[in-house]
């Protein structure tokens, strides 16, 4: 995918988070944690990519960065061509940081605590409109937010706005959210974790909503997961790509069948390992040498897997493996996708 | 999805911005700030026995301090015979002092003496810290955030009262506004750190994110998302500051250590205690009045606060049920930051 | 396929009857209503349900330990290794409670992260356990480290730290440590992986299979997370709206789920494998605690719901000898609720 | 505690007090142990009194001898002295002999020769002696630079101590006198100023000489015995004074519990007699020579004109003023003539005739003669206020101290001026802020004791100082002082007048109160005092409101004390004086 | 803790010193009239009215020519290198004495009675706050709040002239101000002692009053803390309930207090200028006091730095005990 026709791409982007000093705090010493490290994507109209890894990997900080929230620590991401910083504090951009802000929308993990527990929802779903819409009226901007309310299914509408956010379920204020960021017409929203704290049987009810938005709207997701049977969900049924991410790297991406299929990368065989399956015997030994996950500031060197990799070899411990392209759009980030690579002829550093 | 609080008492409800923002004219806005200011906090305090007593004490006293001064006369010498005992008449049902002056009128004429400082006091002190609190935990972590907070926890470990006593010496304030001033120089600091937390928590809430990100104008996220989270806070710690006040200034007058120009609590009990009440029961009365009235004021300052925090902590857990358990944890440490 | 090794002999709890309720304002919410069942020595049991269906009252029960001001009523009856005289649980008195509780039974539980003293090192914990149930408290750290080796953690790092300086998936496992220490019988797990990473997750149920061999367990598993209890436990209870609607073994449930509830859930339930199209969320409010649904409590969301469901409250049948429901429809709803498995008759005993 | 400087001060009170005597009873802390309050803790004083801070101003008057006192007919008699003579413009002293210091020195006429001689070399020019001499160890002569009255000359040793023992002082004085400059001088001042003599010093060198010694003190008591090398050792059988500190002790409550076996300058009020125990009673009283006044600020465009002055003088009651004062404890009475004298002292120097012919203004209030001066200055009154000729309305602030007795006097000056439409804004403040204010004038109307001197003597009332009527330093410049007073004013030829006919007499008062003290006759003393005094009562710089009546209170269950018929007691501190002279002895034999 | 850590808080309490002082220097500046106003004023006020303004003025005369007045700057110099290098606070106008000397005598006095008082209501304040939370709305509860409560809206002066009137006048159990009594030698006897302790008792009891506020907000924490997890697992855990009462419910409800109750330290240490006027009990307060009444300013000045050195010193142990009692602290804030 070319950049000519993607909404957004990022280019070799990375985010620092240094640990911040006071006027007295010259002692003491920074950490950086490196949440995103060279990550260079692009998303496409109406594309759906869906970002999965454990925790503190990085998923937010990318999606972040990817809507424009985050101002990376160096990389580009541009917005249809315009550089979304530069026309923050550029002059006379091509496309306005204030468009830009409009097109890149967020939902959040946690319903209860997206939207201002003090606020009717009507004014929380007003306020934007005001913003974006200020020649609207009054009733056309309430008609707008009464079609879409009744839309993902909260009828009676006119019940449902003047209601606070404590006097509605989570699945419902999740819906709020989604229509809240719908009102903008964005074009990518960003959905981080967006139905994790939802009851089980309602998680499928709201997936199926946002994809079926996404066709209406013609917006593109960027949805981030921890879970993987989710990812997939998502991603399969919108024929989108996955990416699985690792402290701050992705380490595959590719379309759902292929990574889930035939996952290249040992610590994506891990992951699809973790994600029990109703039916069906599985295997309970252990696919990783580690169950923790390495401290974020003190990254392990060549590829930040290999401590837990049950695959590693001693050329892993040294050189970091760049993307290795596996077919189709699927890469990943391992020296096993290449057949011909040292590595097979690297000595083992698996004990046992 | 009902929960169990759903029918406790509902702050949402007050807090009501109307359902035309943008027609709103400004008799609107008008009976809006009544209603955000005035009715609100009334209707809280109607809520909760505590709450509503300490009102209706507060009541009591503005009312003295503002109708009382019309209706009883402002006392001079030799209005009534000299130290008549209490419950003799009804022209000095609290007796009079040794000018024969009535006690009870001196108490009313000192009402709106010490209202003025405690307004001012809490005015300057709530509001400094609010500005410095919501300003640090806005720029929180840059130079602006640090240097605030080295400023506040400097003067949080300078101790309050030895430094008001020597401002006070030195600059001998008479009107009760610089008073009230004065007093809220140590007092601040305190509240600055608890606001700043808790815009700090504030600004971890998703909603304030989203708000960033549709592009809502940061004055306007201010206003809505973070200002109106924090009015609690900034109610109760402005009873607390109310108290802290009065008992500084009392104090101060009682040692003779502030100037005095009119009527003042602290002033009669100086007085009697200098002219030997303890050892002279017809004394009594004069020095012990105004003690019952800084104690019912503080007293029901106190309960006013009490009764805010369990409302408005009942109202912060009923948000909690809803949300995820994760964050119960963090709200506590929040709440635990505050108290006096 | 797999074989459990109950023994309907060898129970280690019995629970009659029991009842928990909570006085509130809009009057008393009963959050576990007349539940009967037994725990099998030795088994791993679990427990599905909707959040707020009142798994973790009837568990906490267990040990007596419903959060106050919650009443408690009923029978728990839990019998001691050995043939020892069994103990009423819900009848001892404090001294006796407190011995009770940890040293028969154990509980990782739902708040596992904030679990520990966060003033205290690790090692504490196990000494102040070890020590308020008069053990050896030289031998009891010694087994704390083999304990917490099998765990995968290094037990010399993990006893001298605080809490806070370890990971959620640490802690977590520490926890499961200390829950062991005292050799308990049964352990208690209500949700202890409900905060971790999928990864950890699944290293844990596969480190709680080695761990129930070797230390000789009786667990009790509770979790929304149904492919995972799956790898786990013998038997399965699933609870909706306060009560225990359908109790099988694992491939009972899941081949031949016989109460509507649970073959829904099954549907619900996202899958690496299943066919995205099969996938369904079940629609409706849970119920609430306070008010009394008449007749099945589930009719209300129930596709299969008839008048006689309304009319009175379905007794337990037997579907099985070890597959028992409370539906009155169990005979037909293979055929209206479909499920991507179907039953595998001939694998079943 | 032992580390804190304050173990020896604790310990010394240990080294002569017999654990036997603290058998308590009614009567005080031990029966014939005489307790009196009087200044400050021992631990806070000192006594070079030469050092500006701190100096035992109080304590002092216990443990050194005075010199001469002035007596309430306006006299000045030897005290310790043996004899004062006055001969042209030589005062010469005559010391008496067998006194001595409690170190066992002789007490001298060179120990307080040095004294008088440290003062002048400070700044000889300024000084109004031109020599002392040292006649003999017995006799001082001093001599003034110009010819004094012979009262006025004895009067500028009264009131002073033999406090300055030549084993101290004598190096300073040698260096005085031997300095060649300013600057050497000013060495010696410094060195001076800093030096400090602590009450330990005190006691270990002996360095008082009054019939009691220091042996012991502590910050709640300072304990003296009878120093048995006095020569009126003799005459008393009190062995032991306890001495409380009045600033920091409830002397009120030890009064009224009971504790207080005297105090030596002070009488009850009739509000104190029904709480204090039967055994006190008022033992001598004595119309003391200290008045109280309100000061007028001239730069206040209103006080400035002398109708409303007279206005305010007439619209106040002095009685209630009083009457309130009497509540915290000030014994006197209201004045009755604006003479600025204590009327003690009208027959010596202005005669009876004068003070009848004098502007007679109410000790009540008038308010018709109040109303019409105000009129008279073309004020009006505009719902119940005053306004001024331009219809403005204005208010006095009153400056007082936040000290009872002030207070009560202020506050019902201040409530009676309100109630006759004029306002005013009461101000209460500290001690020493209310001397800053007083001393920069920053108020429009002053309360203030009206004595500068402890004496009845006009030069005591007439002093260019705001204790006496501040007029300011004519060589200054201006036409007014501080006080916006002029410099040169006029008054009616006619004594009595109340408004000037003709052209008048044009006096200058502030010259008059600065040459008082130097007149060469009584005469001259009678003629400038008569000049002020019409000018007092006809322009109203100050009015005073109330003449103080002093005294002594005692125990007189179990001690004999003098009340005034065997021995003279009409001079200031009586109490004191008495006990001093060991005229105070115990019943208890 | 980290060495860092250390550093930086020791940094923040020498700043705060430097503050401090450099405020009191400018306070000294602003105040009316200048310093030899002020001695004049102190003279006149010490001698109550009845002084010869003659030689007062000769004498102020004379000291202004001994030592005339310098520039600001170089008195803040001067001013700051004798604070802080040698520890010197210069002489008070009024007492004649070194100021360090002065307070180092007042010092222990001080200490006496807020140590006592601090140990009376901080164990008073976590023992009520505890029990009432563990027996959280009980008639106990109400009932010991309310009196907490009421307490609290009585300022602690008033306290000390309640108890003075009760016990000291209407009933001579205890004597109404001074530190020692009459007549009764310094030493480790017991009626020295005795003698110390009733002259300390009333004084430290209103202090005490004041240090007892913090026993609702402890109330509130251990309500907090009882709801913790891990209080249930202790319970699960079957550990004994003295156990979980101190170490698990104790100790975690005073933390987030335990800065609050240091600075509260300094707080009622700092009260005994109110206290001690009242009981005319001669420490620190009341000498900060007497310098305030008679504008002694090096004094008032010396106080005010001491007073802040003693807040800091409060603090600062604070900060290094808290990592004792909380771990968490050394890895941030
Ligand atoms: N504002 C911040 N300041 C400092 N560090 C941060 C910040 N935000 C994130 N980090 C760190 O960056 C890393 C990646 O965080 P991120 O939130 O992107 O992870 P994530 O994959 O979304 O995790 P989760 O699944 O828990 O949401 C983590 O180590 C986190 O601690
Ligand atoms: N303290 C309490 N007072 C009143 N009701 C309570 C209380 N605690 C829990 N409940 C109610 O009891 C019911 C059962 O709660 P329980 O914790 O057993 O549910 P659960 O099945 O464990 O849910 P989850 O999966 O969310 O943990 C819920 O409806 C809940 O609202
Ligand atoms: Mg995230
Ligand atoms: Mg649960």
């Amino acid at each position: 995918m070319s950049s000519d026709d993607s909404v957004l791409s990022v280019d070799d982007v990375s985010v620092k988070f240094t640990n911040s000093g006071g006027l007295l705090d010259m002692f003491g010493e920074k950490e950086t944690v490196r949440a995103v490290d060279g990550i260079s994507l692009d998303i496409g109209e109406n594309d759906v990519l869906t970002l999965i890894g454990e925790s503190g990997c990085g998923k937010s900080t990318l999606g972040k960065t990817l809507i424009g929230a985050q101002k990376p620590t160096s990389g580009s991401i541009t917005y249809r061509g315009q550089d979304i910083w530069e026309a923050k504090n550029g002059k006379n951009p091509a496309i306005s940081f204030s468009e830009i802000r409009r097109s890149l929308q967020i939902i959040h993990q946690d319903p209860g605590s997206a939207l201002n527990p003090n606020q009717r929802i009507l004014t929380s779903l007003m306020l934007p409109l005001k913003k974006w819409n200020p020649n609207l009226g009054n009733e056309e901007r309430k008609k707008r937010i009464y079609a879409l309310l009744e839309r993902v299914g909260l009828t009676p509408a006119e019940d449902f706005v003047q209601r606070f956010p404590h006097q509605l379920s989570g699945g419902e204020k999740q819906r709020v959210v989604l229509v809240r960021s719908l009102l903008l017409n964005p074009d990518v929203i960003l959905a981080d974790e967006a139905i994790s704290a939802l009851d089980v049987s309602l998680r499928v009810e709201m997936m199926d909503l946002m994809l079926e938005l996404q066709d209406l709207f013609d917006t593109s997701y960027i949805f981030i997961s921890h879970d993987l049977s989710n990812a997939r969900y998502i991603a399969e049924k919108s024929g989108g790509r996955i990416a699985v991410m690792y402290l701050g790297r992705i380490v595959e991406v590719g379309p759902i069948e292929q990574v889930i299929g035939d996952p290249q990368h040992p610590y994506t065989q891990a992951l699809k390992w973790a994600t029990p399956n109703l039916y069906g015997e599985e295997d309970d030994d252990l696919p990783i040498r580690k169950i923790d996950i390495p401290d974020p500031t003190n990254r392990p060197s060549g590829c930040h897997f290999h401590p837990r990799c049950p695959k590693a070899r001693e050329v892993c411990q040294r050189e970091d493996p760049g993307q290795f392209d596996a077919g189709d759009g699927h890469g990943a980030r391992c020296f096993r996708v290449d057949d011909t690579h040292e590595y097979w002829d690297s000595p083992s550093i698996v004990d046992d | 999805m009902s929960d169990a609080h759903s029918d406790d008492f509902d702050l949402e409800d007050l807090y009501d911005e109307g359902i035309e923002p943008d027609t709103e004219s400004s008799s609107e806005r008008l009976k809006r700030a009544i209603e955000m200011n005035v009715l609100a906090p009334a209707r809280i305090a109607i809520a909760d026995w505590r709450a509503l007593v300490g009102g209706a004490i507060l009541a009591f006293f503005l009312l003295m301090g503002t109708v009382g001064v019309w209706l009883v006369k402002r006392p001079t010498s030799g209005d009534a015979p000299v130290l008549a005992a209490p419950f003799e008449s009804l022209a000095y049902p609290l007796g009079t002092d040794v000018f024969g002056q009535p006690i009870h009128a001196q108490l009313i004429h000192a009402t709106p003496g010490m209202f003025k400082m405690i307004f001012a006091g809490a005015v300057v002190s709530v509001g400094f810290a609010a500005i410095v609190g919501v300003v640090a935990g806005f720029e929180h972590g840059s130079r602006i955030d640090s240097f605030l907070m080295t400023i506040t926890d400097v003067v949080i470990t300078i101790p309050g009262l030895p430094l008001i006593i020597v401002i006070t010496a030195i600059f001998q304030p008479e009107n009760p506004y610089i008073v009230g001033v004065f007093l809220g120089i140590d007092n601040w600091p305190g509240l600055a750190r608890t606001v700043r937390s808790q815009v700090l928590s504030i600004r971890e809430e998703s909603y304030v994110e989203a708000s960033e990100i549709m592009g809502i104008p940061m004055t306007s996220i201010l206003r809505r998302d973070i200002l109106s989270q924090l009015m609690p806070y900034v109610m109760i710690n402005g009873a607390l500051t109310s108290r802290r006040i009065i008992f500084e200034s009392v104090g101060l007058y009682f040692l003779g250590i502030l100037p005095f120009t009119t009527f003042n609590w602290g002033v009669m009990m100086n007085l009697a205690y200098e002219g030997n009440a303890l050892t002279r029961p017809d004394m009594l009365p004069w020095m012990v009045a105004p003690m019952v009235c800084i104690f019912l004021l503080s007293f029901g300052l106190v309960l006013l606060s009490q009764g805010l925090d369990s409302l408005f902590n009942v109202r912060l857990r009923a948000r909690h049920v809803n949300s995820s358990k994760k964050r119960t944890s963090k709200s506590n440490t929040a709440n635990a930051s505050q108290g006096d | 396929m797999r074989t459990s090794n109950q023994n309907d002999s060898d129970v280690v709890f019995e629970v009659r009857d029991l009842e928990v309720t909570f006085g509130t304002k809009r009057g008393e919410s009963r959050v576990v209503r007349n539940v009967d069942f037994d725990i099998h020595r030795n088994e791993t049991l679990g427990m599905v349900g909707e959040s707020g269906s009142g798994k973790s009252m009837t568990s906490s029960a267990l040990m007596n330990a419903v959060v106050s001001p919650g009443e408690t009523s009923g029978e728990v009856t839990y019998y001691p290794p050995d043939g020892g005289e069994p103990i009423s649980v819900l009848d001892l008195d404090e001294d006796e409670l407190r011995r009770f509780r940890w040293g028969e039974v154990a509980m990782v539980f739902q708040g596992a992260m904030s679990s520990f003293n966060p003033v205290k090192k690790v090692r504490g914990h196990f000494v102040e356990t070890l020590e308020d149930h008069n053990r050896d408290v030289e031998a009891g750290l010694e087994r704390a480290h083999k304990i917490l080796g099998d765990l995968y953690l290094d037990p010399d790092r993990v006893l001298d730290s605080y809490p806070y300086e370890l990971s959620g998936g640490m802690k977590q496992r520490a926890l499961i440590g200390l829950a062991l220490i005292l050799e308990p019988e049964v352990l208690v797990m209500d949700e202890p992986t409900a905060a971790l990473d999928l990864l950890m997750q699944r290293s844990i149920v596969a480190l709680l299979k080695e761990l129930k061999t070797e230390y000789d367990l009786t667990i009790i598993f509770i979790t929304h997370d149904l492919p995972l209890l799956t790898k786990l436990a013998d038997r399965l209870i699933v609870m909706y709206a306060f009560d225990i609607v359908e109790v099988g073994s694992t491939d009972d449930i899941l081949y031949d789920a016989a109460h509507p509830y649970t073959r829904s859930l099954l549907n619900a339930t996202p899958d690496l494998k299943a066919p995205i199209e099969e996938m369904q969320s079940i629609s409706g409010a849970k119920p609430d605690p306070v008010t009394n649904v008449p007749g099945c409590s589930y009719h209300p969301r129930c596709p299969m719901a008839t008048e006689a469901c309304k009319a009175q409250e379905p007794p337990m049948e037997d579907r099985s000898a070890s597959h028992r429901t409370a539906c009155i429809h169990h005979e037909d709803v293979s055929d209206e609720i479909p499920i991507p498995a179907k039953p595998m008759e001939g694998e079943l005993q | 505690f032992d580390s804190s400087g304050q173990t020896t001060d604790e310990e010394s009170t240990d080294s002569n007090t017999d654990s036997s005597s603290n058998g308590g009873g009614g009567s005080g802390l031990a029966d014939d142990t005489l307790d009196f309050p009087a200044g400050r803790p021992a631990t806070d004083v000192q006594f070079n009194r030469y050092s500006l801070g701190n100096y035992a101003h109080t304590l002092q008057d216990q443990l050194f001898e005075e010199v001469a006192r002035g007596y309430a007919d306006g006299s000045v008699r030897p005290d310790l002295l043996e004899d004062m003579t006055v001969d042209g413009r030589t005062l010469t002293l005559t010391f008496p002999e067998g006194f001595k210091w409690w170190n066992g020195d002789d007490l001298t006429a060179e120990d307080y020769y040095i004294g008088l001689e440290i003062d002048r070399l400070q700044a000889p020019e300024e000084s109004p002696i031109e020599s002392n001499v040292l006649v003999d160890d017995y006799t001082i002569e001093r001599t003034f630079k110009t010819a004094v009255s012979p009262n006025l000359m004895k009067a500028n040793v009264a009131e002073t101590f033999v406090n300055t023992p030549r084993s101290v002082y004598g190096e300073y004085l040698t260096r005085y006198e031997e300095a060649s400059s300013d600057s050497e001088r000013e060495a010696v001042t410094s060195d001076l100023l800093d030096m400090s003599i602590t009450t330990q010093q005190l006691i270990d060198e002996g360095l008082g000489n009054a019939l009691y010694r220091v042996t012991g003190f502590n910050s709640s008591e300072t304990i003296c015995e009878l120093f048995e090398d006095h020569p009126y050792a003799e005459r008393t059988d009190i062995p032991k004074v306890r001495i409380l500190p009045e600033t920091t002790s409830d002397v009120e409550s030890l009064a009224v519990n009971d504790k207080l076996d005297m105090n030596p300058d002070v009488i009850m009020s009739d509000s104190q007699k029904s709480t204090y125990p039967d055994n006190i009673e008022n033992v001598y009283r004595l119309n003391w020579f200290r008045t109280q006044k309100f000061t007028f600020n001239f730069k206040n465009e209103h006080i400035a004109r002398l109708p409303i002055r007279r206005a305010i003088v007439n619209a106040v009651d002095f009685e209630s003023m009083v009457a309130a004062m009497r509540q915290a404890g000030t014994v006197g009475a209201p004045a009755e003539n604006q003479t600025a004298l204590r009327s003690t002292i009208h027959e010596e120097y202005l005669g009876s005739d004068f003070v009848d012919q004098l502007i007679d203004y109410p000790v009540g209030k008038d308010l018709d003669a109040a109303t019409a001066y105000m009129e008279q200055a073309g004020y009006s009154k505009e719902n119940g206020t005053w306004v001024d000729p331009n219809g403005e309305s204005f208010t006095f602030t009153v400056l007082t101290q936040n000290n009872n007795t002030q207070v009560q006097a202020t506050k019902v000056f201040n409530d009676q001026l309100n109630a006759f439409g004029i306002q005013t804004k009461i101000s209460t403040v500290s001690s020493t802020d209310y001397y800053q204010r007083l001393q920069t004038y920053e108020a429009d109307i002053f309360w203030i004791w009206h004595v500068a001197k402890a004496l009845w003597h006009p030069t005591a009332y007439f002093s260019n100082n705001f204790y006496g009527i501040e007029v300011g330093d004519p060589s200054s410049g201006g036409e007014t002082g501080p006080t916006g007073k002029p410099f040169t004013t006029t008054i009616p030829n006619e004594v009595g007048a109340t408004e000037i006919q003709g052209s008048g007499k044009e006096i200058q008062p502030a010259e008059l109160m600065t040459t008082l003290p130097n007149s060469t006759s009584a005469e001259e003393v009678q003629e400038k005092t008569r000049d002020l005094v019409q000018w007092f009562n006809y322009a109203l710089p100050d009015f005073v409101f109330v003449e103080e009546d002093s005294g002594y209170w005692g125990d007189t269950s179990d001690f004999s004390m003098p009340t005034g018929d065997e021995h003279e007691l009409n001079t200031n501190r009586p109490g004191e004086f008495a006990f001093k002279n060991g005229w105070i002895s115990s019943n208890s034999q | 803790m980290t060495p860092q850590y250390l550093l930086k808080r020791l940094g923040q309490a020498l700043l705060t010193f430097f503050v401090t002082m450099t405020v009191s220097f400018l306070l000294y500046q602003a105040m009316p009239g200048g310093p030899t106003e002020a001695m004049r004023s102190v003279i006149l006020s010490q001698s109550g009215g009845s002084v010869d303004i003659d030689r007062l003025n000769r004498m102020i005369q004379l000291y202004t020519n001994v030592n005339p007045d310098q520039p600001m700057h170089v008195q803040y110099f001067n001013y700051a290198s004798d604070v802080i290098l040698r520890q010197d606070l210069g002489t008070s106008f009024f007492k004649n004495e070194e100021v360090t000397t002065l307070i180092m005598q007042r010092i222990p006095w001080s200490m006496f009675i807020s140590v006592y008082a601090l140990a009376l209501g901080y164990s008073l304040s976590i023992f009520l706050g505890v029990m009432t939370a563990y027996r959280e709305k009980s008639r106990f509860d109400s009932t010991v709040s309310s009196l907490i409560i009421g307490l609290n809206s009585i300022p602690y002066y008033i306290v000390g002239v309640v108890l003075i009137y009760f016990l000291a006048i209407q009933n001579s159990y205890f004597p109404t101000g001074g530190r020692i009594g009459s007549g009764i030698a310094p030493g480790y006897n017991p009626e020295f002692m005795i003698s110390l302790v009733k002259h300390a008792a009333l004084p430290a009891i209103s202090m005490g009053a004041l240090a007892t506020s913090g026993a609702l907000a402890m109330r509130g924490n251990a309500i907090r803390v009882l709801g913790e997890d891990y209080i249930r697992v202790a319970q699960l855990r079957g550990l004994r309930e003295t156990r979980i009462a101190t170490q698990y419910l104790g100790h975690n409800s005073i933390l987030p207090m335990y800065t609050q109750f240091m600075i509260g330290i300094a707080g009622v240490f700092s009260s005994a200028v109110i206290v001690e006027e009242v009981f005319a009990y001669p420490g620190m307060g009341l000498l900060m006091f007497e310098a305030v009444k008679t504008q002694d300013y090096p004094l008032l000045m010396g106080t005010l730095l001491v007073f802040t050195a003693i807040s800091l010193t409060a603090i600062f142990i604070a900060d290094l005990t808290y990592t004792f009692i909380d771990p968490r602290i050394s890895v941030g804030e």
